[in-house]
């Protein structure tokens, strides 16, 4: 974990206001894992003042990623000011990034067949999950659910391993409604689930048909200040109470996290 | 050969002495050791823990921050581990450390004040205590202490007989006349003060038609406060003969010098750090750049210069 | 379809109805003409002029203006050119003119507001007085009329006896309780109040090590005063039944709908035509876009939706 | 006048950290005259707020001026924030633009031979009007001071038909000294004088040993808010009473300033 100046190597739009932005930062690139996110200062003013929390999607420093060692990959959606601002960045500006930062999401010893659900940009630290998977030679589906095509990240960004699965909100592309429809028919299949997207997609994860226990993973989102647990805004309530997502998390146990 | 240290409490025997005027912020540095990967904590002038309460506090409902141009607005709610916790768990590791602690604390009755403020002065590995006053004071309707010279002074006393260590009170901005108030704090004991706490605020998310905070309202912090806060260490800098410690979006070394020149005998930084958090270093390396590059040897000859240069200069 | 018109004297018998909510806050609109070339000011809901007086000011010496993080300080030290030539040279311009224009007016002594706005509410070409209560009384060593809820309403109690037409006071936020200065201010005869005035704040020049703006201190203005803006609506809201209008940092449509939501039936803008001219129109636009859109047929609606809606949502 | 969205068509360095930005917005290349000014943003954030003044340094609109008609140059020294975001715009990028503003030079019916003096980036709306000067077939000195040669502005930025005369402060380029020290021998030569520049260098206008009299304007600086004549920020004592340099000036005549 460092604060570092990271060099834009490229910008490029790959869906409809969805950008990936590679940087060229060695530490940062060789220590990050998959579910750890950095937190990018967006502009050199004071206003928006707060830097983005962004997961990592891929890093260099594994040998898979067809990238170099110092590098590794950003993906955002232009939501706000703050996206909009990194959409303008172009090779060879410095961005501020601090991280890596978060716990990690851990694939268990005994596991082999790794389901993946993602909702939106959510898929992010999945890829890079599914990435670290392969390297350890684990079978992996990825579900995904978009608002619609446009938005929805070409197949190219997944390993090619892995079985990708598409659901669009409008039926737009792949099947047509909320990805969480999907999982029911490979929850037999697999022996560990990490999921990733917003809240309600989450939480209807609590409400799976379950025969068996799966052991469920799953990475939140709050808005930050510090992202180094201090500040104490980016809390969940847990069963031991509140938690930092950015530093407790931003990986939990589904079972652990207490919804309202 | 140029000297950055202050002295916080001349009045006390402890003399509080900082090796530089440059202090983490009550609340954005947790209990000192979470930001040990990226800093080097022990070369701050001091730490000031997150607010301590006499019992563990879950704080606010979600959302509990909002960003807002140039500063963010936070509803935390007092969340932290207790007293309990703090002198068991913490303040062994604050004990150990060279950076000297300075213990911030809350509370709703002036009785839970004296209980925690008593327990911590006795606590090896605090150095000082730093009261904060804008907590809603229950037996007052829940109106903050730090809004009236009363039951600021009221707060200050009952703590400060109870106090061997150093006592900073910590004054909120959201008043009239913040002078009376900081007179009023200095004469019921204390012997520094910190100025500013966050100023009241409100963000509406206007998709949702509500305001955007669980708790409604939260304090801002940051740059946007900064011109604030230095006119509030200017006034009572004036009027008081204790040490200032000015805070309030600092987020450089000049930002620094503005509240040292106004009348602060050191800075204190929160959400500058949540920006950068290399920033309270940096700001100890700009002064000692500025003094030297300035043929200043001693930064105690910055202190309040502004007030004596605008006597010669303006007829103001 | 969509209404966008609200009424801000519904107290009085002229009702002061303004074809919409937004309206050139004073100080920042001149006389209301020096625009002309970039906006069509017909379309503004109302302008309220540069604040009046009885004589005309030179105003403060340079510098008068400072930048800060998403703000400005301003001293400009009310220059203007005084009553009379208000009302010969400003007021049959705006006799002129379909938009309504609120004549601002300040004071140093009780009299001397008497005496501006007696005359102006006789001057055709004057819909309405805002009264500019953020300026040192003569009487009480300098300080505000608006830091006490008794000089508050004394001035304004005197001005609402000469004054014939509507009547806005615009309060200082720099006090400890808001409401308290609004509540004494509405007893006293207030049509209607607007809140913010500017808060104060200093700047200083760390080269030169004083004071960067001549008064020393100035105004704080713009975004960076936004959320304490909104809060201080939002807070009065609750406590008064007349209109308010809010004013404080607004540069969007957004920041408008904030204000409404939190309970203003109008808002001014001021910093934010500096940045950008077009800004007060735009929020025009903007607004009847929104009410379109979420299919609400009158801006009223909204006034406060965000108070009720947090009721039903909050404990709090 | 009107706020436009200009475009920026070159943005480069001239002398050390001191830039001509080229950009087109048709109305305003066509109504500027010299010594008027544009107000820009710097940057699409709350912070910097205030736009910045700058002065125009020639347009399209003179066909002397070697560029298309709509396009117009302006040129910064990078001394805080706002020049510095500038500094970083590159071509195809757009700026928020308001202006033309303010009162231009006027160069006397009976003009024929024109003295200008400036100080560091001063000399940009002298360059203006020189060009002005040029196509009416006045003969025109220019003499320039800048803090070194590094900061100096190249020759070729100044018309060929300009005499054009440089000091710097440390001697490193031309005469060595202030540029006012120059002034003396051109007094008999000139039968107007125009100036831009710090405010000690126009002070010393007022010293200068006057034989007889020679109508001299001024282009003074404020620090501005609203650029607009309404927020009263920018004003200069005169002997009217204060004056507001974004509408009354930035040029005024010299006698009408009173010096503090
Ligand atoms: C651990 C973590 C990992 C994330 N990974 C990614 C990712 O890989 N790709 C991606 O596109 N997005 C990701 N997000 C969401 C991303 O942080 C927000 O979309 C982004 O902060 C929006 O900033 P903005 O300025 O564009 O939006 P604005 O709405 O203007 O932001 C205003 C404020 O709200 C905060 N904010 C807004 N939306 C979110 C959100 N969903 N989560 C947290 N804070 C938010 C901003 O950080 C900022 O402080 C992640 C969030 C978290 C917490
Ligand atoms: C009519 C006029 C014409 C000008 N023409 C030019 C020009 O052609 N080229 C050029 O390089 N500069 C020119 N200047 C000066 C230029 O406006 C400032 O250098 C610039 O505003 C500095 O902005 P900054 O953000 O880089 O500096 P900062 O110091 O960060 O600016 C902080 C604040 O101070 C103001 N400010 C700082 N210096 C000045 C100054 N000298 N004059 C006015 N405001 C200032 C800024 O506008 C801003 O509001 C002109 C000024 C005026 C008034
Ligand atoms: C997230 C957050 C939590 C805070 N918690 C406390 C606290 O517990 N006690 C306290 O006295 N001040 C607290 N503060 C106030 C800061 O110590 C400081 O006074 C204020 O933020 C202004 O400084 P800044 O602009 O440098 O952040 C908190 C501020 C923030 C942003
Ligand atoms: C340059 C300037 C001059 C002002 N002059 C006056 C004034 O004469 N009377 C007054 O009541 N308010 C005056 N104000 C305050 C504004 O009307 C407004 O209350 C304040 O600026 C907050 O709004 P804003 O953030 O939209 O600018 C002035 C503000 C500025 C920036
Ligand atoms: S963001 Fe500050 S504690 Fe998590
Ligand atoms: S800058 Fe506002 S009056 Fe000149």
């Amino acid at each position: 974990m460092k604060t570092g100046l990271a060099s834009v190597i490229a910008n490029d739009e790959i869906a409809e206001r969805v950008y990936v932005v590679r940087l060229e930062e060695p530490d940062q690139a060789r220590d990050v894992r998959a579910g750890q996110f950095v937190h990018v200062k967006c502009g050199g003013t004071a206003d928006p003042l707060l830097r983005r929390p962004l997961s990592v999607l891929r890093t260099g420093a594994n040998p898979r990623n067809r990238l170099p060692a110092g590098q590794y990959d950003v993906l955002y959606d232009v939501v706000g000011r703050g996206t909009d601002l990194l959409s303008h960045l172009r090779p060879g500006d410095l961005v501020d990034v601090l991280g890596p930062l978060g716990q990690p999401f851990q694939i268990e010893r005994t596991t082999k067949r790794l389901l993946l659900v993602g909702g939106g940009v959510g898929i992010v630290p999945l890829v890079a999950l599914a990435e670290e998977a392969l390297r350890r030679q684990l079978e992996v589906t990825l579900l995904a659910g978009f608002r619609n095509a446009r938005k929805a990240f070409p197949a190219n960004l997944v390993p090619e391993e892995v079985e990708y699965v598409v659901a669009t909100d409008d039926g737009s592309l792949g099947h047509a409604g909320l990805v969480t429809a999907l999982i029911p028919s490979y929850l037999n299949w697999a022996d560990q689930l990490c999921a990733c997207g917003p809240k309600p997609m989450l939480k209807a994860l609590t409400e799976l048909p379950r025969t068996r226990k799966l052991p469920t993973q799953i990475a939140m989102e709050e808005h930050m200040g510090c992202a180094m647990g201090v500040c104490l805004g980016c809390v969940v309530p847990t069963r031991h109470g509140y938690q930092r997502v950015c530093r407790d998390g931003p990986v939990f146990s589904l079972e652990e996290i207490i919804w309202s | 050969m140029t000297n950055l240290s202050v002295e916080l409490a001349p009045r006390h025997a402890s003399g509080l002495s900082l090796k530089n005027p440059v202090l983490a912020a009550s609340g954005t540095f947790g209990y000192g050791n979470e930001y040990a990967k990226l800093i080097d904590v022990n070369r701050l002038g001091a730490v000031v823990s997150k607010a301590i309460t006499l019992r563990p506090r879950e704080g606010n409902a979600q959302p509990r921050i909002a960003e807002t141009p140039s500063g963010m607005l936070n509803a935390i709610g007092l969340q932290n581990v207790g007293l309990n916790v703090a002198v068991r768990e913490k303040a062994p590791m604050w004990a150990s450390w060279s950076v000297p602690v300075i213990a911030n604390i809350a509370g709703f009755t002036v009785d839970e004040y004296v209980r925690v403020a008593e327990t911590l002065s006795e606590t090896p590995g605090v150095a000082a205590i730093e009261l904060n006053i804008s907590c809603p004071n229950v037996a007052s309707e829940g109106e903050m202490f730090g809004l009236s010279g009363a039951s600021a002074a009221l707060v200050t006393r009952e703590v400060r007989a109870v106090c061997d260590v150093p006592l900073l009170v910590k004054l909120s901005p959201n008043v009239t006349d913040i002078v009376e108030i900081a007179r009023a704090v200095v004469d019921a004991g204390a012997d520094a003060l910190t100025l500013i706490n966050t100023i009241p605020g409100m963000v509406i998310d206007v998709r949702r038609r509500q305001p955007y905070l669980a708790n409604l309202t939260g304090g801002l912090s940051g740059p946007a406060i900064r011109p604030i806060a230095v006119r509030m260490v200017w006034q009572v800098a004036q009027a008081v003969d204790v040490p200032i410690v000015g805070v309030g979006g600092v987020a450089s070394t000049d930002d620094a010098l503005q509240f040292i020149m106004a009348g602060a005998s050191a800075v204190q930084i929160g959400t500058g750090t949540f920006v950068n958090p290399g920033t309270m270093l940096d700001v100890v390396d700009g002064l000692q750049v500025f003094l030297e590059s300035e043929g200043i040897e001693d930064v105690n000859d910055l202190i309040g210069v502004a007030a004596r240069r605008a006597e010669t200069n303006f007829e103001a």
